[in-house]
Order: C-alpha cells, then sequence, then structure tokens
C-alpha cells in the first residue's frame, strides 16, 4: 500500500509551489499578452476569494484524506450549511451567533455519521461518503426551490465583503483554519495518530492507536470545514444556496488540491501547508482562465 | 429550514392527497377541482395584477421595434452619468447554458455591432451559472474602467450584495431578465414577466380544454423566480375556472423525463386534456409523448422556439406560444447608451411580450432556422443575420 | 466428483437473484394495486421500452463492477455522444449510419482509455473514471459552447422511440426493447463464456487469476470497453426517445451502480450476475414509477438511490480493491 | 534449568494453547532472566510464533500462569503487555516510512506538554535512547523509509524499548538482515543485555542462537522438550532434540529406476532477488522434494519457475528448448503448473463454484490455443477430473469456500490437470489439510509422477518431505545448500538448513 522505502519521497513537497509560481508567472505573462491585467486589486481579490471558499473545504479534506479515508459528501454539507445559516438568521444580526452554531452543528453531524460508516460499518469511504451525499441531494432538491433565507446584515459586510488591503476577511479566516489544521497534525497526538491510522491501520492498532476514534474526529473535524466554508459563502451570497456546493464543484476540487498539495490518496502523508499551495494553485488557474476567457469585442 | 422542507414536500404532496382515488376501473372520477397545491413563496399579488395589467396596455416607443417600447414607462433622469464617447461596456452574464441565454448574447453582440463608433469595447464575463463566479466577475469587472455595467443575474437574492457594491462605486448599473433585490441599478430591464406568460398560456389551455378535462402542469424547476412566477398566475388561472390539474411535475428540463412523466399520466389517467408548460424547452418531449402512446395532442402551450412552432405547423396542434422574448438582450445596450449621454430612461423598463397564436404562427415559423432558435429575437434586423443565428 | 445434495434454482445465498425477485415483485403488487392496468401490455411495453437505457447500463457497469473496478464515465459518456451525434447529424437522415459506427468507436475508445489508465497505469477506477467524466463534460461543454447544437434526424431516433405496431396480443413492441433483449441475450452469453467467467474470478481474486494464466489487466480492460459499448446504444436510445439535451445522461452512472448493487452485485467484485443487475435496474425503474403514482417527489430519487446503496453495502460484508 | 541465582523476569507456567482445536501449545514452561537472551528454536508450526503472541499479549492462554517481574499477569491486548514493560519486534517491521524515527517510537504515547505533543522531548529521548544503544548517529528527526532494514530493525527495537520495557520478545529479527546489518544487531543486542534487559529470541538460524544466547529453549509439536544452557551444547545435540519424530504415516512408494524418464526440466546457474546460482534438473517421473527453512528460497524457487516472480538472470530449458519464464502464461505455455502454498489467496476464487474454479485456468489460455476442443468437451473433461481427484462437493455449482480445505486443493490440482502439464510445482500441497485428504493428495502426486509427470514439491513437513521425494534439495539464504537422496533423514535436512553442515554444496 505505502511505497517502497526506497522510493525518494519529498517531506514537505515543494513542487506545489513551485507550479503557483510558474502558474502565475506564465498567466501573467499571457494575460498581459491579452490585453489584460491578472494582479489588478479586484483580480487578486477574486482569486483570494475563490481560494478561501474552497481552501476551508479542502483543510478539511485534507485531515480525511490523511488519515486513509476521503469524503465526497462536502459540497452538499456546504450547500446545506449555507440554508442552515442563512434561514436561522433571518437577516438578523442578532441571530449570528446561534445560526453559524447551528450550521457547524448540523455539518458535525453529518461528518459523524460519515465517520461512523466508514469505521464502525466499514463501508469503503468513496461509497459511504457518496451515498450520504446522494442523502442530501435529495433533501436539498426537494426540500428547497432556490435560495432561502438572508444572511444577517454584519456577516455579509464582514465575512463576505470586507477585506484588509487586498486580502479579504474570509482568507485571512481560510490562512487561521489552516494553521489551526497544521498545529493539530503536528502538534497534537491526535494529528499524529491520524496519520499513523493513514499509513497502516495495523501498525497504528498494533501501537496502541485507537483508529476508529480518530477517524470518525477526522471525518467530523472535514464537514466542520465544510460547514465554516458554508458559512463564508452565506455571506458572500447572503442568502443560502440549496446548489452551491456542487456548482463549486468543491467535493472533486477540493481532493484535487489536497493531492497537488502533495498529499497521498492513500493516506499516511502530506499536509495542510501543500493543501494550501493546492488551492492558491487552482485558485489561480481559475483566475488567469477567468480574464483570458473575458471576451473583449473590438478593443484597440 | 425544517418548516420549508415540510412545506415544500405538502405543495408535492397535495398533488396526491388531492387526487381521486383510483377504483377498480382505474379511471379517475372527473372535475373534483385543481390539484394545483399550495401557492408558491415567489408570488406577490401586486405584481401579478400589474403585469396582468401591463398585458392590455399600449406600449410607447418606435413601433415595430418592441425591444426600444416600453409599457407604462415612469422615467428617471441619469443626467449624472453622462460621458463622452466611445464608451467601454461591460456585461455580467449568468450563463450561456441554454439555447435561450445563447440566442439571447448573439442578439445583445449583433446589437453592439450596429453602435461600432459609439462602444469602444464591450467585454463579457460568463459566470458559468454559478453564483459564486459571477459575483467575482462583477468584483473583476469593478476594476477594469468600464463606463456602464450590464449584468444578468443568475439568481436574485444571492447576486443582490454584488450588485450593490458595483452600484456604490458610482458607474451606471443596468439589470435585464432576472431582478436583485435592490433598486440601486439605474434600470431594470424586462418583459412584462412571469405572470404574463403563464396566465396567457393558463387561460388557453382552460379555454381549449373540455369542461371537466385533466390538465398536465410540467415545469423546469423550482425556485427559478421566472419561472415560479409563471407557475403561479397560471395557478390562479386554473384554480379560479375550476380546472382538474391531476399533477404539477419538474421536468428538469430533460426531455426523456418529460416524456417518462407524459407517459405516466397518460397511463394512469386514460387521457390528458390539456397541458400547460412553464417554458418551451421540453414541449416537443410532451408532444411526443402523446404522440408515441397513440393519442391526440391535446391544448398545449410552449414557447417561441422553432422546433415547436414547426411541431405545431406540421402536425396541426391546438397550441399556443406566450413568448420571453430575447429581444431583451438588445435593450440594456440601448439602454446604456442612452444613460451614457445622459438621456431619460424609464425604471424599470418594461418590454411588451407578445404571443404567438394561430394567427400569427405564420410569420414566425422559419423552416430555415435551427430547430433550438428563438423566433422572438427581434433580430431579423440585425447585422449578420441570419448566418450568426444559426 | 460426488454429488450430495441436488442444486437449488434459487438459493437465497448472498449475490443470488431470490432477492431482487422478491424485492421487484413487492413492488409490481404495490403498483398495480394503485395503477391495476400497470401490467396491460401497452402500458408494460412502454415502461420496458423506456427502461431500456437503464438496463442497459447496469448491464455494463455489471461487468466493470464484478471485475472489481466502478465505471462513474457512463452518464457523461451518454450525454457526449447524445450531443456529438446531434451536432454531426444534425437534421440529415444520412448521416445516421456512419455516426452510429463514430460513437460505437468513440464509446470503445472511452472504454479503453478508462481500462488501461486503470489496469496499466494502476490508478484505482473511481479516480480514472471521475476524470473521464469531468473531461467529458468539460468538453462536450467546451465543444457546444453551453447548449447542444443540431438535431438528430427521424432515422436516427427511430431506435429509441418507434414500435413494431400491431403486434397480437403485446399491441405495440418498442424497437428499444427488442435492442435491450439481443442486448440483454448478449450480455447473459457473455457472461457464461469464458471472457465472463473469468472476469468474476479476476474481480474475486486477482492473485489466483493471474496465478492461473488470466491477463488481469485485459479482462479488466474489456469490461470497461463493454461499459462504454453499452453506454453507446443507451445514448443511442435514449437520444431517439427524447432527442438531444445536454441533460440525457445526467446521474445515469449513480442510477447503474446503485441498479447492480440492488441486483446482488457486490462492490469490490466477484460476486453477482448481469441478470440481477438487469433487473436490479429495472426494480429501480419500477420504484420510481411507483414513487411517482404515490404523489411522491421525484427530487427524493437521489435519496432512495444513496439509501439503497448504503444499505446494500453495509449488508453485505462489503470488500473493495484498498489501493 | 535448576538454581537460578537471580529471580526469573519472566516465568511460563504450563502454558496450554488451542486454534479450532488443534493444540498449538502443550503445556509449556519457560523462564527468562534479567540479562539474559533465551533462544527459542524449533521446525516450522511447532509453536514459537503462538508462543511469543501470548507473550507478547496477542493471544490468551487457555491454560498455565504468566508471571513477569514476579506478580502474575494476564495481558489481553498488545497495549497491557506494552504497559507492563514487555517490548515486541514483529518479524515484519511494523513502522510507518513516511513519518520519522522520533514519531514512529512514540506512536501511540507520545510525549505531551501542556496538552501538546512534544516534539523537542520525542526528538531528544529518542536520541538519547538511540545512543544508550550505540545507534547515536542514528538521526531522530530522519524519515524511517530512508532508512535501510538494518536501521529500521533498530528503530523497531527502540520502539520497543522506548516502553521502559524490560522484557524484549523478537521474533526472527534478521530475517530481512544482510550479513553485515546481523552483525550490528548482535551488537545492539549484547549492549541491551548489558543494561538487564531479557530478550526472548526467536530464530531459525541456529548461528545466530548459538552466538547470542545464554539457554535454549527447545519446542517440538507445541510442546518445551528441552531447555539447555548454551555453553554446554553442539549443533548436533540442538538438531536431535528438534526433529526425532516417529514416521507412522504412509506414503506411496517412490519411483522404481525404469521409472524415471528423461530431464524434463533443466535450470543453470539462475536468479533473481530472493535466489541465487540455482542449478537443478527435474527428471519426467520424478518427485523432487525442495526443504528449507521459511525465508530460505524454497517457495521463491517455486515461484520462479512458474514466473509469477521470474529469474532476473540465468536459463532454463524444457525438454531440452529453451524457455523464458516471464510471466505465469508464459509457464504455463511451458506446460508447467503451480500449486500455491496460500491456497485462499492465490489459489482458490472463494466465491466462485467449484466447476469455475476447477476450469479457470483453461478458460484463461484458451485464447492462446484457440480451437482445442469445443468448450462442451472441456467442460466434460474437468468433470472426469474433478471425479478423479475424488473431490466431494454438494454439486459442481457449490462455492469453494464452503468446501474442506482438501477438497479445495482437489479442485485447484483439476484446474491444472485440465492442462496435462508436464511439470507440476507444489508448494505446501497439504498445509492445512486434514490427514485423509492429505494421503490422497500424496497419492494423486505420485500418480501424476507415474503418468510421467516431473513434479517438484516444496514442504516444509519433513516427513512428507522425506516420505515423498525421490530426491530432496534443501535451500538455504536463496541457495541450494545441498541435495539427499531418498532415504535421508530429518537429521541431515535441519543439517543443511540451519547450515551446520559446511557449505557442502552451496
Amino acid at each position: 500500500m505505502s511505497a517502497a522505502p526506497s522510493l525518494p519521497a519529498r517531506r514537505t513537497p515543494p513542487g506545489v509551489f513551485v507550479a503557483l509560481v510558474l502558474t502565475l508567472a506564465i498567466g501573467w505573462l499571457v494575460v498581459t499578452l491579452d490585453g489584460g491585467r491578472l494582479f489588478s486589486l479586484p483580480t487578486t481579490v477574486s482569486l483570494l476569494h475563490v481560494a478561501a471558499g474552497l481552501g476551508l473545504v479542502a483543510v478539511g479534506q485534507t485531515l480525511v484524506i490523511v488519515g486513509g479515508s476521503l469524503d465526497l459528501s462536502v459540497a452538499y454539507v456546504v450547500s446545506l450549511s449555507t440554508l442552515v445559516a442563512a434561514e436561522t438568521m433571518a437577516g438578523d444580526d442578532g441571530a449570528l451567533l446561534p445560526a453559524i452554531c447551528l450550521a457547524l452543528a448540523a455539518s458535525a453531524t453529518i461528518g459523524l455519521v460519515n465517520g461512523l460508516l466508514v469505521t464502525t460499518a466499514r463501508i469503503n469511504p468513496f461509497i459511504a461518503t457518496v451515498g450520504v451525499g446522494l442523502l442530501l441531494k435529495g433533501y436539498l432538491d426537494n426540500g428547497y426551490d432556490g435560495p432561502a433565507g438572508k444572511t444577517a446584515p454584519s456577516l455579509v459586510q464582514g465575512l463576505g465583503y470586507q477585506r484588509v488591503g487586498p486580502v479579504p476577511l474570509s482568507f485571512l479566516l481560510l490562512l487561521a483554519v489552516a494553521a489551526a489544521a497544521w498545529f493539530v497534525l503536528t502538534r497534537t497526538r491526535f494529528g499524529h495518530h491520524l496519520i499513523a491510522v493513514g499509513g497502516d491501520p495495523e501498525v497504528a492498532r498494533l501501537s496502541g492507536v485507537r483508529g476508529t476514534r480518530v477517524l470518525v474526529t477526522a471525518h467530523v473535524l472535514c464537514a466542520l470545514c465544510a460547514g465554516l466554508a458554508g458559512v463564508y459563502l452565506a455571506s458572500r451570497l447572503g442568502a443560502g444556496a440549496p446548489r452551491v456546493g456542487t456548482e463549486g464543484l468543491y467535493d472533486l476540487e477540493s481532493i484535487a488540491a489536497v493531492v497537488l498539495g502533495g498529499t497521498a490518496l492513500a493516506g499516511g502523508r502530506g499536509g495542510v501547508v501543500g493543501t494550501v499551495g493546492g488551492v492558491l494553485l487552482l485558485a489561480s488557474i481559475d483566475a488567469v482562465f477567468n480574464q483570458l476567457e473575458v471576451d473583449v469585442f473590438f478593443s484597440r | 429550514m425544517t418548516a420549508l422542507a415540510v412545506s415544500t414536500l405538502l405543495v408535492l404532496a397535495g398533488c396526491a392527497t388531492d387526487e381521486p382515488t383510483t377504483g377498480a376501473s382505474g379511471s379517475p372520477s372527473a372535475g373534483s377541482g385543481s390539484g394545483t397545491g399550495k401557492q408558491s413563496k415567489f408570488f406577490v399579488r401586486s405584481d401579478y395584477e400589474e403585469q396582468l395589467a401591463l398585458l392590455d396596455a399600449a406600449p410607447t416607443g418606435p413601433p415595430g421595434k418592441p425591444w426600444e417600447q416600453a409599457l407604462d414607462p415612469a422615467m428617471v433622469e441619469t443626467a449624472k452619468f453622462r460621458k463622452p464617447g466611445p464608451y467601454k461596456i461591460c456585461f455580467s452574464n449568468a450563463g450561456l447554458n441554454n439555447p435561450w441565454r445563447q440566442v439571447g448574447f448573439k442578439t445583445m453582440q449583433a446589437e453592439v455591432d450596429t453602435h461600432r463608433g459609439r462602444i469602444s469595447e464591450f467585454v463579457h464575463v460568463d459566470a458559468e451559472g454559478k453564483d459564486q463566479k459571477q459575483i467575482a466577475d462583477i468584483n473583476d469587472l469593478l476594476g477594469k474602467g468600464c463606463h456602464a455595467l450590464i449584468v444578468s443575474p443568475n439568481t436574485t437574492a444571492t447576486l443582490t450584495p454584488a450588485v450593490k457594491a458595483a452600484c456604490e462605486k458610482g458607474l451606471p448599473v443596468i439589470v435585464f431578465d432576472r431582478g436583485v433585490d435592490t433598486n440601486c441599478p439605474v434600470t431594470f430591464i424586462n418583459p412584462i414577466g412571469g405572470y404574463g406568460f403563464g396566465h396567457v398560456a393558463a387561460e388557453f389551455v382552460t379555454r381549449k380544454t373540455k369542461r371537466g378535462g385533466k390538465v398536465l402542469a410540467l415545469r423546469i424547476l423550482p425556485g427559478v423566480d421566472v419561472l415560479e412566477t409563471r407557475w403561479s398566475a397560471a395557478k390562479v388561472a386554473f384554480d379560479k375556472a375550476g380546472v382538474d390539474v391531476v399533477g404539477v411535475e419538474f421536468t428538469d428540463g430533460d426531455p426523456a423525463r418529460t416524456k417518462k412523466i407524459v407517459n405516466d399520466y397518460i397511463q394512469r389517467y386514460g387521457t390528458i386534456d390539456g397541458v400547460w408548460m412553464d417554458a418551451g424547452a421540453v414541449a416537443g418531449a410532451a408532444v411526443e409523448a402523446f404522440e408515441d402512446a397513440g393519442k391526440p395532442v391535446p391544448p398545449i402551450n410552449g414557447e417561441d422556439q422553432l422546433d415547436f412552432l414547426k411541431l405545431w405547423k406540421d402536425k396541426k396542434l391546438t397550441a399556443i406560444a406566450p413568448t420571453y422574448p430575447t429581444y431583451q438582450w438588445r435593450t440594456p445596450i440601448i439602454a446604456a447608451l442612452r444613460i451614457l449621454d445622459g438621456e431619460r430612461v424609464p425604471n424599470p423598463w418594461k418590454l411588451p411580450q407578445p404571443t404567438i397564436t394561430q394567427d400569427n404562427l405564420d410569420e414566425y415559423v422559419d423552416p430555415e432556422m435551427p430547430p433550438l432558435h428563438y423566433a422572438m429575437c427581434g433580430c431579423t434586423d440585425l447585422p449578420g443575420y441570419p448566418k450568426r443565428w444559426k | 466428483m460426488r454429488i450430495a445434495r441436488p442444486r437449488r434454482l434459487l438459493t437465497f445465498r448472498s449475490g443470488g437473484l431470490a432477492p431482487i425477485v422478491v424485492i421487484l415483485a413487492v413492488l409490481l403488487v404495490l403498483l398495480t394495486a394503485r395503477q391495476p392496468d400497470f401490467l396491460s401490455p401497452p402500458s408494460l411495453m412502454s415502461f420496458l421500452g423506456r427502461s431500456a437505457p437503464v438496463v442497459l447500463l447496469a448491464a455494463g457497469q455489471y461487468f466493470v463492477i464484478v471485475s472489481g473496478e466502478l465505471d462513474l464515465s457512463v452518464g457523461s459518456l451518454v450525454t457526449a455522444q447524445v450531443v456529438v451525434a446531434a451536432r454531426l447529424i444534425d437534421g440529415d437522415p444520412s448521416a445516421g449510419w456512419p455516426v452510429g459506427v463514430l460513437l460505437l468507436a468513440f464509446g470503445i475508445t472511452v472504454g479503453l482509455v478508462n481500462g488501461l489508465v486503470t489496469t496499466r497505469l494502476r490508478v484505482p477506477s473511481f479516480i480514472t473514471t471521475l476524470g473521464m467524466f469531468l473531461i467529458l463534460v468539460g468538453a462536450v461543454y467546451l465543444w457546444s459552447d453551453g447548449a447542444p447544437k443540431g438535431g438528430l434526424s427521424e432515422g436516427f431516433r427511430r431506435l429509441g422511440r418507434s414500435a413494431f405496431e400491431d403486434v397480437p396480443v403485446l399491441g405495440r413492441i418498442p424497437y428499444a426493447l427488442v435492442v435491450l433483449l439481443a442486448a440483454a441475450a448478449l450480455a447473459l452469453a457473455l457472461t457464461r463464456s469464458d471472457f465472463g467467467r473469468t472476469l468474476v474470478a479476476v474481480g474475486g481474486n486477482p492473485r489466483t487469476a493471474e496465478l492461473s494464466g488470466v491477463r488481469v489487466w485485459r479482462a479488466k480492460t474489456m469490461a470497461f470497453v463493454l461499459s462504454g459499448l453499452a453506454a453507446t446504444l443507451a445514448a443511442v436510445l435514449i437520444g431517439g426517445y427524447s432527442g438531444v439535451s445536454f441533460q440525457a445522461g445526467a446521474g445515469l452512472e449513480f442510477g447503474a451502480i446503485t441498479a447492480a448493487v440492488l441486483g446482488g452485485v457486490a462492490l469490490g467484485g466477484g460476486r453477482g450476475s448481469v441478470v440481477g443487475a438487469m433487473l436490479g435496474a429495472l426494480t429501480l425503474e419500477t420504484l420510481f414509477t411507483l414513487m411517482n403514482f404515490y404523489g411522491v417527489s421525484g427530487a427524493l430519487r437521489p435519496t432512495v438511490q444513496g439509501a439503497i446503496i448504503l444499505f446494500a453495502v453495509a449488508a453485505a460484508s462489503f470488500r473493495f480493491p484498498s489501493r | 534449568m535448576s538454581g537460578l541465582p537471580p529471580s526469573p523476569l519472566l516465568a511460563l507456567r504450563g502454558i496450554g494453547k488451542s486454534f479450532l482445536g488443534v493444540r498449538v501449545l502443550d503445556g509449556v514452561d519457560l523462564q527468562v532472566r534479567p540479562g539474559e537472551v533465551h533462544a527459542v528454536v524449533g521446525e516450522n508450526g511447532a509453536g514459537k510464533s503462538t508462543l511469543m503472541k501470548v507473550v507478547s499479549g496477542v493471544h490468551q492462554p487457555d491454560e498455565g500462569t504468566v508471571e513477569f517481574a514476579g506478580a502474575p499477569r494476564t495481558f489481553r491486548t498488545p497495549r497491557e503487555a506494552q504497559q507492563a514493560g514487555i517490548g515486541t519486534v514483529h518479524q515484519e517491521l511494523t513502522l510507518l516510512p513516511e513519518r520519522t524515527v522520533a514519531e514512529n517510537v512514540w506512536l501511540g504515547r507520545e510525549p505531551l506538554r501542556r496538552g501538546l505533543v512534544d516534539r523537542r522531548a520525542m526528538l531528544s529521548h529518542t536520541a538519547r535512547l538511540l545512543a544508550s544503544i550505540g545507534e547515536g548517529s542514528l538521526p531522530p528527526g530522519t524519515r524511517v523509509g530512508r532508512l535501510g532494514v538494518a536501521q529500521q530493525q533498530v528503530v523497531e527495537i527502540v520502539k520497543a524499548l522506548a516502553l521502559d520495557a524490560r522484557l524484549l520478545v523478537m521474533d526472527e529479527p534478521t530475517a530481512a538482515l544482510a550479513d553485515h546489518e546481523v552483525d550490528q544487531l548482535y551488537a545492539l543486542v549484547r549492549r541491551l543485555q548489558e543494561h538487564g534487559i531479557g530478550v526472548l529470541y526467536v530464530s531459525h538460524r541456529l548461528k545466530e542462537v548459538f552466538d547470542l544466547s545464554s539457554r535454549i529453549t527447545v519446542l517440538k509439536d507445541g510442546r518445551a522438550v528441552a531447555t539447555l544452557d548454551t555453553a554446554d551444547t553442539g549443533a548436533d545435540q540442538l538438531v536431535r532434540h528438534m526433529v526425532g519424530r516417529e514416521l507412522s504415516s504412509y506414503y506411496p512408494d517412490l519411483a522404481r529406476p525404469q521409472e524415471l524418464g528423461p530431464v524434463r526440466l533443466t535450470v543453470r546457474c539462475a536468479g533473481n532477488r530472493k535466489l541465487r546460482g540455482i542449478d537443478l534438473r527435474l527428471r519426467a517421473g520424478e518427485v523432487l522434494g525442495v526443504g528449507g527453512l521459511q525465508g530460505s528460497g524454497r517457495s521463491a524457487l517455486a515461484r520462479a519457475l512458474f514466473g509469477a516472480a521470474p529469474f532476473s538472470t540465468g536459463h532454463v530449458s524444457v525438454d531440452g528448448a529453451p524457455v523464458r519464464l516471464r510471466s505465469p502464461r508464459a509457464a504455463m505455455r511451458a506446460g508447467i503448473a503451480y500449486v500455491s502454498e496460500d491456497r485462499k489467496g492465490e489459489g482458490i476464487v472463494a466465491e466462485q463454484s467449484v466447476l469455475d474454479n476447477a476450469l479457470l485456468a483453461a478458460r484463461a489460455v484458451r485464447a492462446v490455443h484457440p480451437g482445442r476442443g469445443g468448450r462442451g468437451a472441456r467442460t466434460a473433461r474437468v468433470r472426469e477430473l474433478l471425479a478423479a481427484v475424488d473431490l466431494r462437493a454438494a454439486g459442481e455449482d457449490q462455492e469453494i469456500r464452503y468446501l474442506s480445505g482438501g477438497n479445495q486443493q482437489k479442485a485447484v490440482l483439476a484446474r491444472w490437470l485440465a492442462l496435462a502439464p508436464r511439470i507440476l510445482l507444489f508448494d505446501e500441497p497439504t498445509r492445512g489439510i486434514d490427514v485423509g485428504a492429505k494421503s490422497a493428495i500424496h497419492d494423486l502426486v505420485r500418480r501424476l509422477a507415474r503418468d510421467g509427470a516431473a513434479v517438484l514439491m516444496v514442504s516444509s513437513e519433513l516427513p512428507e518431505l522425506l516420505g515423498m521425494s525421490d530426491r530432496v534439495i534443501v535451500m538455504r539464504d536463496g541457495r541450494i545448500a545441498g541435495e539427499l537422496a531418498a532415504g535421508a533423514t530429518e537429521e541431515d535436512v535441519i543439517a543443511l538448513a540451519v547450515g551446520t553442515v559446511g557449505e557442502a554444496a552451496g
């Protein structure tokens, strides 16, 4: 399952950051030749916003993937969380905190279900989380006919649109969450045990690690991150959106970001730093293409 | 949240509870009333009444050019936006992901072509149907030195903050097709709207269906405001006339699904006497379902898409095609130029919304145009017609 | 060899056909209770005809699943085929056959790529086929600028839409049903052939298969090709049934997987029958029709599918290639 | 054994353990003193591994007591044994290659400071432990995957020591080591000894046992037959304790000289990662036994001949014609068949029917030889074969997993016979098979040889090896250590296998 010991494997792969710099450099060149600007303030802000949404999901995804599992239900969790948050707020600043707590609690519950299906019911994580995703999809399709609820104005102004220089508040939130996740992975027993379970569950067991508990926790944390992304999107959209998660392809893109960041899909290797790099890379590619796709008719 | 889910369930379950219980023969008892369920939460009575009134209103503006006409216009001052040309006009587009939008966008491009001297640059960004992307797109466009910003929002609620932010930048914002929940844009352009569409179609189906006949309502998606208003107006009309609506179903715009649904209903009720549709995209599939089942096609409404019009003509259907005209894509360009000239423009800018009936069908059926083309494009006088639209 | 007991036709062992037959029977009883003439020939024929594409896809998916893999690309392949066909034919009746051949080649190619990437490059199949899914969706979107162009000719559509009329007793038999029966017979013959049996062995125990001289990579690649072919046939039927649309194949991959799992095909490979998978698809279609007749929202379909997948998989002691 | 100066660290008394009614351990007594290296030796299946697992808490004994540090203990999990101070170095490495030495050593009990993992303490503790056993040059922050196998073994040992282990159980610690690495391990074990740590050392290699241990306990058939002071014991004496069982079972007659045919298989100077300098000739009508310890290369030889783990060097010819056995298919084309030692993992497809299992190989290669008889004829032939091997099942459609081991093996045999192979490779053909079926398979093997096939049979069961083989070769360290003619004794085989006899043929 894991690579042969002789294979050269990098510890923190700088590869994704090299790719990021190259992408930005080439992208800048191409966009400039195309007559656009890649690093204008609005473009940078947009890039960081895209990175914030995807990043929050991807950081959570990193945790489960490092643990040798996977979560394909995140896109629906994101959508659900925007709805729970926006509907509980109903445009009232006073309901801000309970709404966020409720959204996160709903997300965590789904994470718990995912975790239990994967560990206790021993269902392959891919199948289990797709199954849970389909359950949620049905609930959302059936229960919602479009945007619902109204995000508290203070959240829209704050998390949604406030920024420090070119850096949106939401990106700072991502950095904070990523730092926390990095801290958890490297500085807590849970983190060490999670990586061990991902690397080889049997070795972890022989070393006295309680694999089930660790993996369930990882799934809950992953869903919490997706829930947080949902709260952010609710702040950005001003309402709950039942299809925002799937439209944004958060399930697949988050996995892509994690893998680009050097985390092995089989688990046991990788980390959050690479994931943030992967997220920035995807967001940059997105930004470059967006600039290139801007149709300009009879420009001189 | 749960309350909403439950209420939606009830709406849908409503079709079941009201539906006549099947006897041993399987034929339901007739005319027990309307199965239209609860009214949509999108329904606003004042808007509804306003739109129905507009249906009969006489437009002001140049005759024969409905895209420049306005119904019941209230003009707003735009002097503060006055600038010397040529202009850079930017357009944040919700998407190009259906034929209606494609035809519309081609029409808009052609309109831009007619103003070559006055528009130096026309920048278009496609949000691919994603709210998130459109928010970012609008934000991006703000940094591109546009003289005017045209927005066709992907959804009303979620795009409102972004449009507000754009207004605050001080450039004229023009919204069309779907609206936003703010008055900050200089003008909001759209045809009469969904209530009008739904009402016209429902009236027709009611009139043509025999008394006590069973009507099936086919909808594309829930939650899209334009479509919700169409249905809610139809619901009012059906309820008023006491039409037996045996089912309200969502087709997802998927012809296969449509055929299956219609097929199920034909089996279930033996016959369906009228079909109401909130959009024309799958009207062809619905007609086919009747043909394939060997049943006569009942009175039905479609839209101004050519495949349906051709079918209508060839099969001599009893049909009507209210429209949501694609010529409205011309108007934002015209409006932008007027605003930048400091001319007054109507706000809201209500465009007339013609209906294709048996009487004027032949004017719109053009066998040379592709099946997915929309006849009410107002584009026959534009440069590049018809090649550009093929 | 000494035989102690007579063999039973329908055994209740895992992977047997009995459970799905029972479920289908129960659903049919419920359906008939609600709609007594559902089983009358015209209604039944049309139901079978329109269910043909999903049943075909379930049969295709059977081969892939029983070999221990998954094919998530079939839905997008169906959409791609329909959109491509419409654009190439563009109403021209003479283009039907050449385009049909082209579609077959395209379906085979997609299956080959799926298979070779999975077996030779050792990429887990769900990643491979998910990638294929994304590529096809993206490519179709780019190629058609976001909305389908052109149209299918009446001739091309006949297979999915028309029927043998005035057949005694049955009334009209949709061509789609005939295609389905032919394909089902072929699939059944395949599962009983050397290839079909070794494929099950490959899914059940690839080491044993390899050490018995089976070229595991070839067998699995063939399974993917069969799935691609099934998707092509399904695309022709769906396109014929309802014309060109971007939604033509949406969600069909999960439908096919759910159907196979429901029909007793074990995810992870090595167990199940193609008849079970096809009956599973029929059961799923019956269930959806039933839901419709009882006024349950169609939006709940994914929930039903998700629940079926979770229950079926949790119930079977579940193995999956961990790579 | 009497008058132990220091009180024992570990005392096992009357340990018994059965699995599914098979008695694996029977009244085993064993004591380890602090600072003592106590070796446990015995044939394959003598119960060594089970005994080690009892000590390390993986298995619980059915009877008898475990005393550790003077108090009776029951270990329900490995963790409980670890907490008591018993560390285990497993036969296979249990390390995470992607993690650092320190992270591996402290896995599951990372030192905490204010609730967080104290990485500095982790590194410094590891460095101290490494230094204490003279491995101070190994940086604790290195990724384990970058280390050689010997260094990984050191990490494994440090991981056990980090528990403050007072007893270390080492199960075949040299299995994966090269010669110079073994020396390092010796030094390490001796230093542990100096620290007063008791070591329970399991090994096949008598040289190591004599080099390291102070006492040796010999297990045979689940009983401790002797505990000897190493200094007073010679290799011959030890081997005699290990073997010496009456040959009670019946074996078919060996081949008469006139039954031996021409040379079927010739291997010259062949080798791969696990094998070196293999030369052998196999004649038609002959059963060639292959003996040797686990990991000596006896299974690797069979797998190389079948192309499952092919030779990378050397020449092979079948019936005089050179062949390249690059894959099982290539070997099958050359007329070779192979019955794996791992019946469940490599022999059967558990959920397929008996008939499908028996037809598997014929179906697989049919593509190569199309049109060789119709399908019906082939199935009929396999049915005949199933009858010929006397397979007993509820029906040919019964899933093979419900059959006994012996019947499963018969189905596997029928699968190969359907191809009419000229060379048959058996790896442990009767492992896990009951006595009755065993002799049936022995008869079958002999019958095949008599019908002209050349048979190579790997067996770790000495009576079987000697009872069945016309000739025996014994493997050691990937080479053929020597060849024995029919009539050789178990001592002869063991001596060659463990290397007490000089490198006679190696």
